[in-house]
């Protein structure tokens, strides 16, 4: 097996981990770690795959779009880190209610 | 020389796995941020070397960014995360 | 430009437009809602003449509009439709003057008026409709315009009159647009014809076609009020007067009771649903809805529910007709459709002027009360007469015709429940005009409205007069060339007896 | 191997031996200041011994430069961290390990 | 054999801290783990010839992310009246609403069947390089992941800095928060920012430039820049009133702003949104590396400061 | 005057506007409302400008960049496209009447910037042929999505924003890890490369899953939509409007896309989950909504059920092909009109009464009649009675499901209509009794009131215009060439 599938094994398991955390845990700041995680599996997926040219050099478009995919992912966590803290200050509870429905 | 160079990123890394015990074990956190100091700077160690291995200059980019960022993480620790609820954990 | 192309459109239009322009006028702009509203009405009267004689010298009106890539909204005036259009535009009128009388001075005049006229424009487009799709497109219209005339009072009641209303009507628009789409994916057509359009489908999809008959009978019969799916019928007496002569005699269960006629004989076919064997089922339900609603009527003190029941009874005497599958029996139905009408809209007349003059809801308080409004009892008389089928009033007509086409297609026990059905209409009309007119009237009613030296307001008085003189000249001209009896003729003829 | 590699491979390996003597600091000493001792050892001389190694090997100017820039950079967070670290222990009243 | 131990070395341990980033009790500890997995990315990047991302990850993923974390978890602290129920672990085992065990069974039906999905493609598969390679010449660069990100996929690009920008729009429609206990700067700290900054700006400058034929570009060098700000914000900065108005508002939106500009214009003069004409093409890519450096540089900072400028001065 | 609005290419104008709209609104607030309420104007005429040129030269091809596919990104339109597009651009513009009278100082300032990144980011969605772009713009939408639903940042517009976030990054990593799989399987991230490529394998068929999960997730497919319920509910009006009528469409739009290009044909039992997916989802949303005490609840429950309808094509769809997806996209289209209506009509009551309990409205509804007639006008299209456009795309689907047999189908439809009914006159039967106004009431602007009375009328109109739009629909064929309309 080479490194390539090696690190997109890797990749399936962290996306996969991710989501166990993210259905596990209640408390927000380890739901969005828990999407970062899985959201580093997803790159690494793609990187690795990159490599299968049988050249040197990678295909350079997966690179392109993992670099889109973290700024993309860094902007979605301050916002949901936000989201959290106002959350938090309202509630007093870094967790989601319950359920809303009266 | 490669098999050196990757020899020690080997030993690095290991070595890093080791320091990672800190982590766990706190008991403070600054205990905790200690180790991921060690962490930063190993993984620029194993960069350097890295780079070396693939003859890629470009990598020691990749070390020079690692090395000026090392500072925020641990500054923003002290200066934001870390709070004064610790006092009586540190017993050991 | 072809303006016969347009006149059905136009037909409907000329309630529709006025109703819309009168939900956004003010309250107190009496004066230009009145004339809106009636100005409208006659329009459509004289558009409707207009059709009538056209009609009868062989021309064709028809609207279509794409509705569907290969389905249209198609408005057509056949004998049929002009029956009853007719006969809902000269009552919309009449009713009109009635609403505006009645309800003077009571809140949200402009919404009840608003959706009366939508109401009105709803039964006239089921009425044109040419075909299913059309027909179904105003069948829930009127479903949804005769909700707000319903709960129009706003009181608990009221509501759950409402509610018991959609519970009905809504269930059975679903059970016909089932119907109809199921009919649409066997034979992709819906247009009415004259004779049906299903005879060219094979033997294997009869079982399908006896289960869309059910499916669209029951929809229909919702608004048909035949029992057991009748129950919303006297629930929504609530309603003001208007509405209730509005409900009754021309617009809601006329319109179901058409629907039934449509589908008997331009859907299905009278020999093909014989062929099918549908028709001896509906006719028992019929004669099972005539006897249930005249013992109902019977036992009701609240003069509008004994009215309420005897509008069931009277309703399926027109599905009879259509079930007997005969060509006189045909005739009966047909004529029925507008007598009923007319009796009926005069005697919700009568007991809206009592309750509004006297305060007088039941049938216990109207002791000697032809005495107070001698006019009005008058007219009450002719409708209770009609309804019990005596000559000259346009009941007996109908209710000739029924038993002679009954007898013509073998089905003798249909006589029997004629004259059962008279019987008990004898019963629980005559101890209230023997109470009218022959016990002595109390010292002071429920609830006196004094106008002046008239036993009450013009506007109330008038509707229910004009229309009993209506339904007696109905009976006794009968056989003059625009009868109801002359259309009801035509359509038969065309039914049966034409290629 | 040329001459110039032995040199690069001593500093190399004693720099590795400086990072496991860090790490072995920071797991077995008793207290946050004594770790930060450890620690800073690894950062500064760890560091700098591999750096210096590779300055041996490398192959232009610039790439020394940069090498310097890193060692630099880290020298100078490590300080200020281990300088804050202690500071801010203080300040919350983290005992010093007496024996 | 040493290359395939490190590689499982590395992938391992991110499994590894993966696992007890996710799992631990301690948020801090989580945190702290996060960003260790964040460097072992880096490393991973590395490994995988991808220099331009472990540039991203090393500047975006182990440093603001973790900075941004660590002032969220101050924050939440500052948030909860409580604080011992930060992450203590009776608290935590209390929350679970339903058995651990559960999603993981199907869990780790997904693992295997996306497992053996990844091993059931082709090893060598070329995808878009060869026509990357081919057209890299009229790209207007050298390096092929900055052609393809402003250039070949520069519509992907410019909806991504739109990105931040929402993002950052969203931070600031939700008003001001609290910043938690903040300790005096303190003489280290301002020394070490006041001399780390003309460095971390030339280090910006350099990136972007040589972005155009090696690893590099926008967006590592517009996080560093970040990274700048961060650290200043950290060291106790803050930008005079009258320069967070609309000069700040200018600065962010002059990446995405610059590059609808140019789509337009190229539009207008090629025919084809952000069709480039070989000649003009390095220049352009150069300008709206530019400003799209300073935009994510200055947003990046702005999203760790949280809350709108104005608004947070009415707070203080 | 034809070679004029021939020549200017106007998709992509419904991409740029909008952003540098949305940008010059960050900028400078003072001009955002105005500066909004032309541009979505100006989107409604660039829409009729792109049928035009679509009408007459065919489907809209723009190869971003001058590469074209699979180097470069491919913007793309056809009938679906041009559709989907002209009602975001009506609603759109409706939502922004609307917001002119219902945002006050701070929140408009903070409305107006994301709520045109929203409109790009919809259009660029419906213009896109390229997967990876696809996801991109969907991280746009549902970002500037979340921040709109916490605008108010009260405590139930914070959690149900948050719930939403994570909902809307669980279902774009799916996707994206899906994205993945079909690159690097077939090599390209155009939609009709792909199409050409893509062959049944287990690539296909994990990125079926992947793609399929993230997006049924962001449409909120039953069991999948726990988290719209409260997002929807507690956002401000026309944000809930928005996120129902709209953005909830365009995820479904790429499921539909992509099972039409790239998966459907490869056949699969995935379309019978769907169906199944979408019974239960008409029924339980129903259900729920029948149940609920509070007005915009109601109103979001609604929405779970109405996309229900939209699954039930893809069973069907098997063997019918053009006819139930003609009767998918007409449902959703009046949905978008009926729904956001629907919403904004609540909004309106919200504001006048200052609650949404249902038990309580009967001193709202009436002293407002036309918000009323606008909550009756997109009742009837929702409850698919005649004539609405509601009922055109319930008697097409009824008429598929019927024509094959599939009774089941036939049962939930017509059930579903009437489940519908039972909510929508649960609201209705307030506006008649008498009640007197027992407290405080806040005026509602004309702009308010009209806005979702007109919207709530093109709901109806979509009714009458069952032709014109399936024959707009067959443009370019997308549901496949094998029918054509007559």
């Amino acid at each position: 097996m080479s490194t390539v599938f090696l690190y997109a094994l890797v990749g399936v398991v962290l996306f996969s981990l991710g989501l166990y955390a993210l259905i596990v845990h209640a408390h927000l700041l380890r739901k969005i770690l828990a999407i970062n995680v899985m959201g580093s599996g997803v790159f690494l997926v793609l990187v690795a795959l990159a490599k299968r040219t049988g050249e040197d050099t990678p295909d350079p478009v997966p690179h392109a779009m993992v670099i889109t995919g973290i700024v993309v992912a860094v902007s979605a966590t301050a916002l949901a880190l936000t989201l959290m803290l106002k959350l938090t200050a309202e509630t007093g509870n870094a967790e989601l209610p319950e359920d809303s429905r009266e | 020389m490669q098999t050196l160079y990757l020899a020690l990123a080997l030993f690095l890394l290991v070595n890093l796995g080791a320091g990672m015990w800190r982590i766990f074990r706190g008991p403070t956190a600054a205990d905790r941020m200690l180790s991921a100091q060690l962490f930063g700077t190993t993984a620029v160690a194993v960069l350097l070397l890295l780079a070396q291995t693939k003859e890629n200059t470009a990598l020691l980019d990749v070390a020079l960014v690692f090395a000026l960022l090392a500072a925020v993480t641990a500054v923003a620790f002290v200066r934001r995360a870390w709070t004064d609820q610790e006092v009586d954990h540190d017993s050991e | 430009m072809n303006w016969n192309a347009w006149i059905p459109l136009l037909v409907v239009a000329s309630s529709l437009l006025p109703g819309l322009v009168i939900f956004s006028l003010a309250e107190e702009r009496v004066r230009l809602r009145s004339t809106l509203n009636l100005a409208g009405a006659l329009v459509k009267l004289a558009l409707v003449g207009w059709m009538l004689w056209g009609v009868y010298h062989g021309r064709h009106y028809e609207t279509r509009l794409a509705l569907l890539p290969d389905l249209e909204l198609v408005l057509r005036a056949g004998p049929l439709s002009l029956l009853f259009v007719t006969l809902s535009s000269v009552l919309w009128l009449v009713t009109t003057v009635y609403a505006i009388g009645y309800l003077e001075g009571s809140p949200h005049r402009s919404r009840f008026f608003g959706f009366f006229s939508l109401c009105v424009s709803a039964t006239v487009g089921v009425a044109l409709s040419g075909n299913l799709i059309s027909f179904l497109l105003f069948y829930e219209l009127l479903t949804l315009s005769t909700y707000p005339l319903i709960v129009h009072r706003g009181t608990e009641v009221a509501r759950r009159a409402g509610h018991s209303y959609l519970v009905y009507t809504i269930f059975g628009g679903a059970l016909l647009l089932l119907g109809t789409v199921w009919l649409y994916t066997l034979t992709g057509t819906l247009e009415f014809t004259p004779q049906g359009f299903l005879n060219s489908l094979g033997e294997e999809h009869h079982p399908a076609l006896i289960v869309i008959f059910a499916l669209m009978i029951a929809g229909l019969g919702v608004k048909a009020a035949l029992v057991p799916l009748h129950g919303w019928l006297p629930q929504a007496m609530v309603a003001p007067a208007p509405v209730s002569a509005l409900l009754h005699a021309v617009a809601v269960v006329k319109a179901g009771v058409f629907g039934i006629v449509r589908v008997v004989y331009e859907v299905f076919g009278v020999s093909f649903a014989a062929e099918l064997g549908v028709t001896g089922p509906l006719a028992w339900l019929a004669a099972t809805t005539i006897i249930y609603g005249s013992l109902r009527a019977l036992f009701q003190d609240d003069l509008k529910r004994r009215l309420a029941f005897c509008t069931v009874s009277q309703l399926s005497y027109i599905v009879l007709g259509v079930a007997i599958a005969g060509p006189i029996a045909t005739i009966g139905g047909v004529v029925h459709l507008v007598h009923q009408g007319l009796m009926k809209i005069a005697l919700f007349f009568c007991a809206g002027n009592l309750a509004e003059t006297l305060g007088i809801h039941k049938v216990s308080e109207m002791n000697g009360v032809g005495r107070r409004m001698p006019w009005t009892m008058a007219a009450f008389t002719i409708g209770a007469f009609g309804m019990m089928g005596a000559p000259p009033i346009a009941g007996f007509i109908s209710k000739w015709y029924l038993g002679l086409g009954a007898l013509e297609a073998g089905q003798e026990w249909v006589i029997l429940v004629l004259a059962g059905s008279s019987l008990l209409n004898a019963a629980y009309f005559l101890p209230i005009l023997h109470r009218a007119w022959f016990q002595e009237p109390p010292e002071t009613w429920p609830e006196e409205r004094k106008f002046g030296r008239k036993e009450t307001a013009w506007a109330l008085l008038l509707p229910p007069v004009i229309t009993a003189l209506m339904a007696l000249g109905a009976g006794m001209l009968a056989s003059a060339p625009f009868s109801p009896l002359g259309w009801a003729q035509l359509i038969a003829q065309r039914e049966f007896y034409q290629p | 191997m040329i001459p110039s590699d032995y040199l690069s491979v001593a500093l190399l390996i004693a720099g590795a031996i400086f990072f496991l003597a860090g790490t072995l600091g920071l797991l077995r000493f008793p207290d946050v200041y004594t770790r930060l001792h450890a620690l800073t050892k690894a950062d500064n001389v760890g560091l700098g011994l591999i750096v210096m190694g590779l300055v041996v090997q490398a192959e232009s100017w610039a790439a020394v430069g940069k090498l310097l820039l890193i060692w630099v950079l880290v020298l100078l967070a490590g300080a200020s961290v281990a300088h804050l670290v202690a500071r801010g222990a203080l300040q919350r009243g983290i005992r010093l390990w007496k024996r | 054999m040493l290359q395939w131990a490190l590689d499982a070395l590395l992938g391992l341990g991110l499994l590894w801290l993966a696992w007890c980033a996710l799992m631990s009790p301690n948020l801090l500890k989580a945190i702290v783990l996060f960003v260790a997995f964040g460097l072992l990315m880096a490393l991973a990047w590395v490994r995988l010839d991808a220099p331009d991302i472990a540039l991203a990850e090393a500047a975006i993923g182990a440093g603001l992310t973790g900075a941004l974390l660590l002032a969220a978890l101050a924050r939440l602290r500052f948030a909860y009246a409580d604080e011992e129920t930060v992450g203590s672990p009776a608290q935590e085992e209390a929350k679970v609403r339903f058995p651990q065990w559960l999603p993981a069974v199907p869990l780790l039906l997904v693992v295997a069947g996306l497992g053996y999905v990844v091993l059931s493609l082709p090893p060598y598969a070329t995808g878009l390089s060869t026509e990357v390679t081919a057209n890299l010449e009229s790209s207007g660069v050298s390096n092929p992941v900055t052609a393809v990100l402003l250039n070949f996929r520069g519509y992907d690009t410019l909806l991504e800095l739109v990105v931040l920008l929402v993002a950052l729009l969203g931070v600031w429609s939700l008003d001001g928060l609290a910043l938690g206990r903040e300790t005096a700067p303190g003489p280290v700290l301002d020394t070490l920012s006041r001399f780390l900054t003309p460095v971390f700006i030339l280090v910006a400058a350099y990136l972007l430039w040589v972005g155009a034929h090696a690893p590099g570009g926008a967006f590592q060098a517009g996080s560093v820049l970040g990274a700048a700000g961060v650290l200043l914000l950290l060291a106790g900065w803050r930008f005079r009133a009258g320069l967070t108005e609309l000069p700040l508002r200018l600065v962010l939106v002059a990446g995405p702003g610059a590059f609808v500009i140019v789509a337009l214009v190229t539009m207008l003069m090629e025919g084809q949104l952000l069709e480039y004409s070989p000649e003009q093409a390095s220049i352009l890519i150069l300008f709206l590396e530019t400003t799209a450096t300073f935009s994510i540089g200055a947003t990046l900072a702005a999203l760790f400061f949280g809350g709108r400028p104005q608004d947070d001065k009415e707070h203080t | 005057m034809g070679t004029v609005i021939t020549k200017i290419p106007w998709g992509v104008l419904l991409i740029l506007l909008p952003l540098m709209g949305g940008m010059a609104c960050f900028l400078w607030p003072r001009i955002a409302k105005i500066l909004g309420l032309v541009l979505t104007f100006v989107g409604v005429l660039s829409v009729v400008g792109l049928g035009w040129q679509i009408m007459s030269n065919g489907v809209y091809h723009h190869a971003v960049g001058g590469w074209g596919a699979p180097l470069g990104i491919n913007l793309y339109a056809d009938g679906l496209s041009l559709l989907m597009l002209a009602i975001t651009a009506l609603v759109g513009f409706g939502i922004s009447v609307y917001s002119s009278g219902y945002f006050e100082r701070q929140h408009s300032t903070r409305f107006w910037p994301l709520w045109l990144l929203v409109l790009a980011a919809l259009n660029a969605l419906f213009l896109s042929n390229d997967i990876f772009n696809l996801y991109v713009t969907l991280e746009v939408m549902g970002l500037a999505a979340v921040a709109l639903a916490a605008l108010t940042g009260s405590r139930d517009a914070l959690s149900g924003a948050m719930r939403y976030l994570l909902a809307n990054l669980l279902g774009s990593l799916s996707y994206l890890f899906g994205v993945a799989l079909l690159y690097h399987g077939f090599g390209s991230v155009d939609i009709t490369t792909l199409a050409v490529q893509v062959k049944g394998s287990p690539t296909t068929w994990a990125a079926l899953g992947l793609i399929g999960a993230g997006l049924v997730l962001k449409t909120a497919l039953f069991p999948l939509h726990f988290w719209l319920p409260p997002a929807h509910a507690s956002a401000p009006a026309p944000v809930s409007a928005l996120l129902s009528a709209l953005v909830v469409k365009a995820s479904f739009y790429i499921l539909l896309r992509l099972w039409l290009e790239i998966f459907g044909p490869l056949g699969g039992d995935v379309d019978t989950l769907f169906g199944v997916l979408g019974a239960v989802a008409v029924l339980w949303g129903s259900l729920q909504a029948l149940r609920q005490t509070r007005l915009k609840l109601l109103v979001a429950y609604s929405t779970v059920a109405q996309i229900g309808y939209l699954f039930l094509a893809f069973p069907l769809a098997m063997s019918a092909g053009v006819m139930a997806w003609n009767a998918a996209v007409y449902l959703a289209l009046s949905h978008a009109l009926a729904k956001a209506a629907m919403f904004l009509a609540t909004g309106n009551m919200l504001r006048f009464g200052g609650h949404d309990r249902i038990a309580d409205l009967d001193r709202v509804v009436q002293r407002l009649p036309l918000t009323a007639t606008a909550f009756a006008l997109a009742g009837v299209s929702i409850m698919g009675l005649p004539p609405s456009g509601g009922f055109i795309g319930k008697w097409l689907l009824l008429e598929v499901a019927l024509a094959q047999g599939q009774w089941g189908l036939v049962v939930i439809i017509v059930l579903g209509g009437l489940l519908a009914a039972g909510y929508v006159f649960k609201v209705l039967g307030q506006a008649f009794t008498q009640a007197a106004v027992m407290h405080e009431s806040r005026a509602v602007p004309a702009s308010m009131e009209w806005a979702a009375l007109l919207l709530a009328f093109g709901a109806i109109l979509l009714g009458f215009l069952a032709t014109p739009v399936l024959s707009l629909v067959g443009i370019g064929s997308p549901f496949g060439a094998h029918e054509v309309m007559p």
